[in-house]
């Protein structure tokens, strides 16, 4: 029922004289545009953009719609990105006017209620980490890790200052964790340095212990970690870390597992960031936005970007003057938007309702284990927190079926195929997050699927999908090609 | 209260499938040392119509722009947004969807984000463009870290003091640490001298970085300054105002190896500054470098068109320690957005939009010059935003007074121009009428006589 | 791609416990019960609603929606039913809470921008129909026949008081005429009397003299009619109409065919109804809703409903005391929220856009037509106004071929189909009209498939469609089982 | 301006293709002397941007409930409406499509108007139900319709004073020109006496038409009243506030032969009136009689279960100028909206919603009638509304007194009942606070102080 015609480019559909958008009239002078804008700066013609009418956009853009699964049509447990259920409230109190059309240099005075929502979320992460202070500024889970590296990297500048001690360069990751971990450090300027796991999935210690020393600066966690394991040593890691001057930073893309039931901060980490979109529900729109507010130890807190809001009596204000600040990592205030849709998050779960989001992530999660772990290998034990990472290896082996194929016939079944081939960890992997938003009946299903190809025969996965939109696309082709934008045909 | 499904029976056939008789059994993996032995400490949960009516409280204590007539400007701009933006791009399947990592059930992102693409060379004028960066902010900082790892050059880059304030805290803060030196030339009359630039631009400038039009509004010598860079083998980093190209030259015709830009003008309302979009576009020889995700065109078994995630050889996830970026989770949406609006806008559109802006802003500025007391502080066209300087009055007590009187006048200028203090920035857009704007004169006229009798 | 297990029936996604909405806590006394709400109105249970969440609802809407084909989504051609695109901006504003929360009582001094816009609208209207009152109560067109004939039948009454005449018992309507006007006039009280048209397809004068006389109220005309013909004879009609003392109405279904081009009072009618869901873009919804204003000549404007919007000075208001109003045809006000989408469109596009709105749909109507006919035979000749109607009978009468297989292979082709079987009076009837808002291209690849679908075997067009959701229906079963609610399998 | 594709030279290949020379020769069937000769007298058009601050006006001079605290009620009422219902019913697929004609591609509206008929008999206790009619009033006249035809008695029908009086009017606007008699039963204290009622029905009585709760919130004896039409063989119509069946029994339980409803409570804001949801449930018997659509269950040819319209032999396209209703286009996307409405609630949020209403409808009219000057006109419990009669007092300055204070206080009732010219209809519903009626009642008590002082 795709209608193809529509969903052409829109370069293609696109005709001479068409219109999408009637501006209003000038109502000012009418003096000539060469008196207004310097000629050497004037462009000759507009630029080459396509020229439609507004049906035909909404049509387009309506029929690729289309052409994807999401959240609100298909059940989408890709491991590590917890894509739960967005409310729709949300959406609709974030686009009240009042909320939605802040400029981000009006005067706090016409800002209370906005910068009280703000400063009551610092207090509210604040205390879901068990953390002093929180800078909601970064843009992203990655742009939390940076901004928290930065931040360690100004305190240990500083400390340096008045103790002398030689810089601290590295920054240490276990081999599990997320590339983000390793780019940030990279970005920050640090030497990123990979600690192994163990074959059951945890921090090798004394690989940690080998490494670690007076130049680490940051050791970065994930925990649960992205087997969908909680690390029992992160204390004893903690006490290491520390022991050497180090800071624990804490990869918070899981906190969907244990919300109100441990907290970064009582478990040892000294900074953290959360990834809203992930654990209170942003919607993912297609590759963000997202946003990565961080919390840190109190230590730490002069070193944040500013501004951050303070309440001062009755009356809510952006901090600027913080002379120990690193600075601004983004411009104006944040990802407001979606902040504002974690601050609603949080207000309609209360205390009792997010211990039973974690609750029925890892309830959700275990019993998709247990259905599967028969047939499909769970390398890593027969339990798991809010996700697990099942794999393909011996049916690989056995009969050449990957995780890749698994996961593309999945779609065919009206699934969204679990992330595959992370962590690296794991050969084959396919890393399996429902979330606690997906029934027992959606559950059952997709297990019943999962085993019911498990026995299909090897072409056939080979082959899939089958009933998608397109089967699969030529990945080398498109990297050598590189063909990243249309040209009118010649 | 959660959304949860568990019903308790279902809960009781589930721990029993998995073989535990409690859930809290299945957080045995957490040691009880570490848990959190009581609740939270946070506000007791809310259902929708509760959650509705607190937010809209909080909402009802902000002046959001319509309620106030807005001539806040200095990179987040009250554009209009059409209506089918925000219908298109709240389409669940847009909104509710991930990263395309299964091009198979993504084609409806990935088209976009390659029309994405297109649309951004097409307005730019430049060989290829990525799938977004989080804001143009960052986007800065992000050519500048290009620019480093393409020229190899790790010692300097050269930044115009006209760039967005903001922007260049941005460069500090990343590349300070880095012990990469940021020099900054100073625009003392509203734009900066080409001769000042080119003689800051060395062997050790990585690039230079140009904000065109400029914080202030007003145009730079982008042609020469571009040349200086060039010729000292430094890369020429242009910051744009997308709108403006329904007007200016586009930078890919005066020579910008990469420009980058807030895209929040193109169909994204001011959201307090956020979440917006980073554009970043450039020239094919730098396209392997490029941060953030790119769709390319390829073809299924069938031999169909289709795109997929391409180059990734690039990203954080293959190449960690590696990486000279680390961005993962982008602003797909707002590249949506942005993609429907220069769809429906066009380039006849767009440049109706851009040149309302020129119109209105040199009548705004006309106007707001003929008030005594207050005066154009450069002498100089500008696009959609200019400075205004009052002579002797209090800024901030002026601008207070104007927002009681229902305008969110302008943004102060001494916050990061000592020299300005007496300064704001005024942005007018096509959504302000000739009465908005006359309206905005008398009232500051009101307020500068006001004040002035108050100093008398 | 479509996710079946969330397009279950709801109530086969039910389990108990579930819960989508949590209301606020009781804020006022807790008393029992039994105290508030006497014991014989009480249900001993609630109502045996289904327990979904909300995840759960969400889904399975989203799901269901996509099994549509839709204006947003695919050309609509269907005939007689102007399936226009709808803008969004309309839908922007009809939501502002300033027009959509106000309660139909409210007192007038807080609804003074809105009664301006009603009362605009009247205007509008009037000069758009070339007629001199108009009621914006009616909830549809047929409901606007219906009102319209109501207010005819006591202006009658009324006349018949001062003259003496005797009662008008009849309204006529042409057989090519859509059935809610012959069923308004059945249920006005009238007897309802068919008139034949010409094998031209235009009023039968001849069979209207027969049978029109003294007892004739109405004639009920639509012009252009059915079959996209503007008949000439309009005036001829009017005259002989009022000859007899009747009225003459007009069925302004087809109005997209002469806004700004030919207007109703001027041709001769006496009162009409518009149907702004189709004229003026108001969205279908599936179904509705829809809105029917009716405009009239001065002289029957004392009887139409009550209230209609008046202006006083600078201040509007809702004009209640008019003696000789028929009353109420609806509740409230009238089909407010589809007005505001009226008034949107008229105000977007103005005299010039309006009668372009006319020239384009005739246009596209009439390329199409000229398309299609040396294959496709169109009984009524090669020139038509906003839409036409074609004929499958002689592909019916060489190859099997029906007008129904023909519409149902259509779909497969990513169109919806044409209307069929309607007018009656063309057998195999294919009534198409494409709108102004549809391109050449959508228009060329229209009649393409067309054209290709003429040349596909038979079987493959009696087996269509084949790749919607479902294939055909067997409509004979529902009818005869009659299952029209879901029942718990026992 | 129009939407319209066609460019110039589209339009030229089009006509070439079509054989005139001009778009004005396709209209040489319209003749001249019937043409209008000159543009239309119409405001000139308007871009999106200019028709959105229009509107924005002219709503900014409406004060709508949120802006004020709204206690109207009267048929329409302030009713939470959960966004994921605006959300779903706004998907593009529902919100353009029209009539499931072909139900190969509409099987979306087929099943979702299945499931609002289902819905509807689970909420009613009725064996069936159509899939919408435009609103509850228009619903109780073609029940009256319905009866009259099923009955066979074209003589009388007997309503109840307590019904909804313009509900009323529109059964004397279709009816009395019918030669039907419409015989009114008065309800002077605030509901019917039983014995009135039964004393107006006899064997000419088509049916007896209840409201319950009644206009003034208060409860009629249905099951007297029902035994009482049945007795004489007349069918008891039964129009019902859907909300109130979160908590009062069902009609189906008390023997209504037709039930009908405003459906606006479920999912529709309150629009000024419209459009809103007639809804019409019935016993098994009358199913051929219903107007309206009604969606029935069947198998496509390869056995799947689908949806299809049927019993169309009903219809005014089938029946023409035999049929007894002449709908069409009926309230699809509010059918739709009720759905998901209910969907949400289930069984105890709906519950949830009727007993905040209730209780805090007491607790409102405790209040109210604790203020000097205010009394309740009824000694009747009441379900979500009540009378309150102002001693002496002008009701419209003080309701008028009232919105200046911010609050759309109640529906003056001398309107339609003489008797009560002194009194207004209180509604309230689950989005009320206490603190709105706390406030309300303070409001309400210096308006009668000021009144009281005016007039001594
Ligand atoms: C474990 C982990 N860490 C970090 C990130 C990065 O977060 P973001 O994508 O928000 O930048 C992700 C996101 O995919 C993740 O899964
Ligand atoms: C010619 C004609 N007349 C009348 C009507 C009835 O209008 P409505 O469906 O709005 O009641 C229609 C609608 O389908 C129609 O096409």
């Amino acid at each position: 029922m795709r209608n193809e015609q529509a969903a052409q480019l829109i370069f293609e559909l696109s005709k001479p004289g068409r219109r999408g958008a009637h501006l209003p009239a000038n109502d000012v002078s009418e003096r000539s545009l060469a008196e207004l804008l310097p000629g050497e700066h004037a462009a000759d013609a507009p630029p080459p953009l396509p020229e439609l009418a507004e049906p035909d956009v909404v049509r387009h853009f309506t029929n690729l719609s289309t052409k994807n699964m999401s959240v609100d049509t298909h059940f989408y447990p890709l491991g590590s990105c917890t894509m739960k259920y967005n409310a729709k409230r949300n959406e609709r109190i974030a686009a009240l006017p009042g909320l939605a059309n802040l400029h981000p240099y009006q005067h706090e005075d016409t800002l209370q209620g906005l910068l009280q929502l703000l400063w009551e979320l610092q207090g509210m992460l604040c205390e879901i980490s068990g953390l002093d202070a929180v800078s909601l500024q970064p843009a992203a889970g990655a742009h939390g890790e940076l901004t928290a590296l930065m931040v360690a990297a100004a305190y240990f500048r500083d400390r340096a200052e008045s103790t002398g001690e030689p810089k601290r360069t590295k920054v240490l990751t276990p081999d599990s964790s997320h590339g983000t971990n390793p780019a940030s450090a990279a970005v920050a300027g640090f030497e990123a340095v990979t600690v192994r796991s163990t074959p059951q999935g945890f921090v090798d210690l004394d690989d940690l212990r080998a490494k670690l020393d007076r130049q680490t600066a940051v050791f970065m966690i994930t925990n649960p970690n992205t087997l969908g394991l909680f690390d029992r040593q992160v204390r004893e890691i903690a006490d290491l870390v520390h022991e050497q001057g180090g800071l624990l930073y804490l990869d918070g893309a899981n906190m969907n597992a244990i919300l109100g039931i441990a907290r970064p901060g009582d478990f040892g980490a000294d900074m953290m960031h959360f990834n809203p979109h992930k654990t209170f529900s942003g919607p993912h729109g297609g590759g963000g936005p997202g946003a990565g507010p961080i919390a840190v130890r109190a230590a730490l807190e002069p070193y944040l970007p500013s501004p951050v809001v303070e309440k001062d009596g009755d009356r809510y204000r952006l901090a600027f003057n913080r002379p120990k600040s690193i600075g601004r990592v983004r411009s104006f205030f944040g990802n407001t938007g979606v902040l504002v849709r974690a601050y609603c998050y949080l207000r309609t779960h209360g205390p009792d309702g997010l211990r039973r989001v974690s609750e029925n992530a890892v309830l959700n999660a275990n019993y998709l284990l247990a259905k599967v772990k028969d047939r499909l290998s769970v390398p890593h034990g027969d339990r798991c927190m809010h996700e697990f990472v099942a794999s393909a290896a011996k049916v690989k082996a056995q009969r050449g079926v990957s995780a890749m194929d698994i996961a593309k016939r999945l779609l065919d079944f009206g699934f969204h195929a679990p992330t595959v081939y992370f962590p690296l960890v794991v050969k084959e992997a396919m890393m399996i997050e429902p979330t606690e938003t997906e029934s027992k009946e959606t559950l059952d299903a997709f297990a019943e699927a999962l085993l019911w190809i498990l026995d299909e025969p090897a072409e056939t996965l080979h082959a899939a999908p089958h009933s998608t939109p397109i089967s699969r696309p030529d990945e080398v082709r498109a990297a050598r090609s590189a063909v990243v934008k249309w040209s009118a045909a010649v | 209260m959660p959304y949860t499904f568990n019903t308790p029976e279902d809960q009781r056939e589930m721990l029993s499938a998995i073989g535990v008789d409690s859930i809290e059994r299945l957080f045995d993996g957490v040691p009880s040392e570490m848990r959190l032995g009581r609740p939270l400490d946070l506000p007791p949960a809310m259902g929708e119509l509760e959650l509705t009516d607190h937010l809209s409280r909080l909402a009802a204590r902000n002046s959001p722009a319509g309620e106030k007539v807005c001539f806040l400007g200095g990179g987040s701009y009250d554009h209009f947004v059409p209506a089918a933006v925000d219908h298109l791009a709240g389409r669940a399947e847009f909104y509710t969807s991930y990263t395309p990592y299964q091009p198979e059930v993504s084609q409806g992102n990935l088209q976009a984000m390659f029309e994405y693409q297109t649309l951004i060379t097409q307005l730019t004028g430049m060989d290829v463009s990525n799938a977004s960066l989080y804001d143009g902010g960052s986007a800065v900082v992000e050519a500048a870290l290009m620019a480093i790892s393409a020229t190899g050059r790790h010692g300097k880059i050269v930044v115009l003091g006209s760039v967005h304030p903001e922007y260049r805290d941005i460069l500090d803060t990343y590349l300070l640490p880095l012990g990469v030196e940021v020099v900054t030339i100073d625009a003392p009359q509203g734009a900066a001298d080409v001769a000042d630039v080119a003689k800051a631009i060395d062997d050790r400038t990585a690039c230079v970085i140009v904000q065109q039009p400029n914080f202030f509004g007003a145009y730079e010598a982008v042609d020469e300054i571009g040349r200086a860079a060039h010729g000292a083998g430094a890369l020429f980093v242009v910051s744009v105002d997308p709108i403006s190209l329904g007007l200016l030259k586009r930078p890919g015709e005066y020579g910008a190896d990469i420009v980058v830009a807030e895209g929040q003008s193109l169909g994204t309302p001011m959201l307090y500054g956020g979440p917006y979009l980073g554009i970043m576009a450039c020239r094919d020889t730098f396209v392997r470098r490029m941060p953030g995700r790119i769709a390319g065109e390829t073809v299924d078994r069938q031999g169909r068109r289709c795109w997929v995630l391409t180059l990734q050889t690039r990203e954080q996830h293959i190449r960690r320690e590696k990486a000279t970026s680390n961005i993962c989770t982008n602003q797909g949406l707002f590249a949506l957005r942005a993609a429907i609006y220069l769809s429906l806008m066009g380039p006849h559109g767009l440049r109706e939009v851009a040149e309302l802006c020129l119109r209105k802003t040199h009548y705004a500025a006309e106007r707001l010059a003929a008030v005594d007391g207050l005066s154009l502080a450069f002498d100089r066209p500008t696009f959609k935003e200019f400075v205004v300087r009052c002579e002797g009055g209090n800024v901030e007590a002026m601008l207070a007074a104007a927002t009681d009187d229902g305008f969110h006048a302008g943004v102060p200028l001494g916050r990061w121009y000592p020299q300005l203090e007496d300064c704001f920035l005024v942005a007018v857009t096509e959504k302000r009428t000739r009465d908005d704007i006359d309206r905005l004169a008398a009232c500051l006229k009101s307020q500068t006589r006001t004040l002035a009798t108050a100093h008398a």
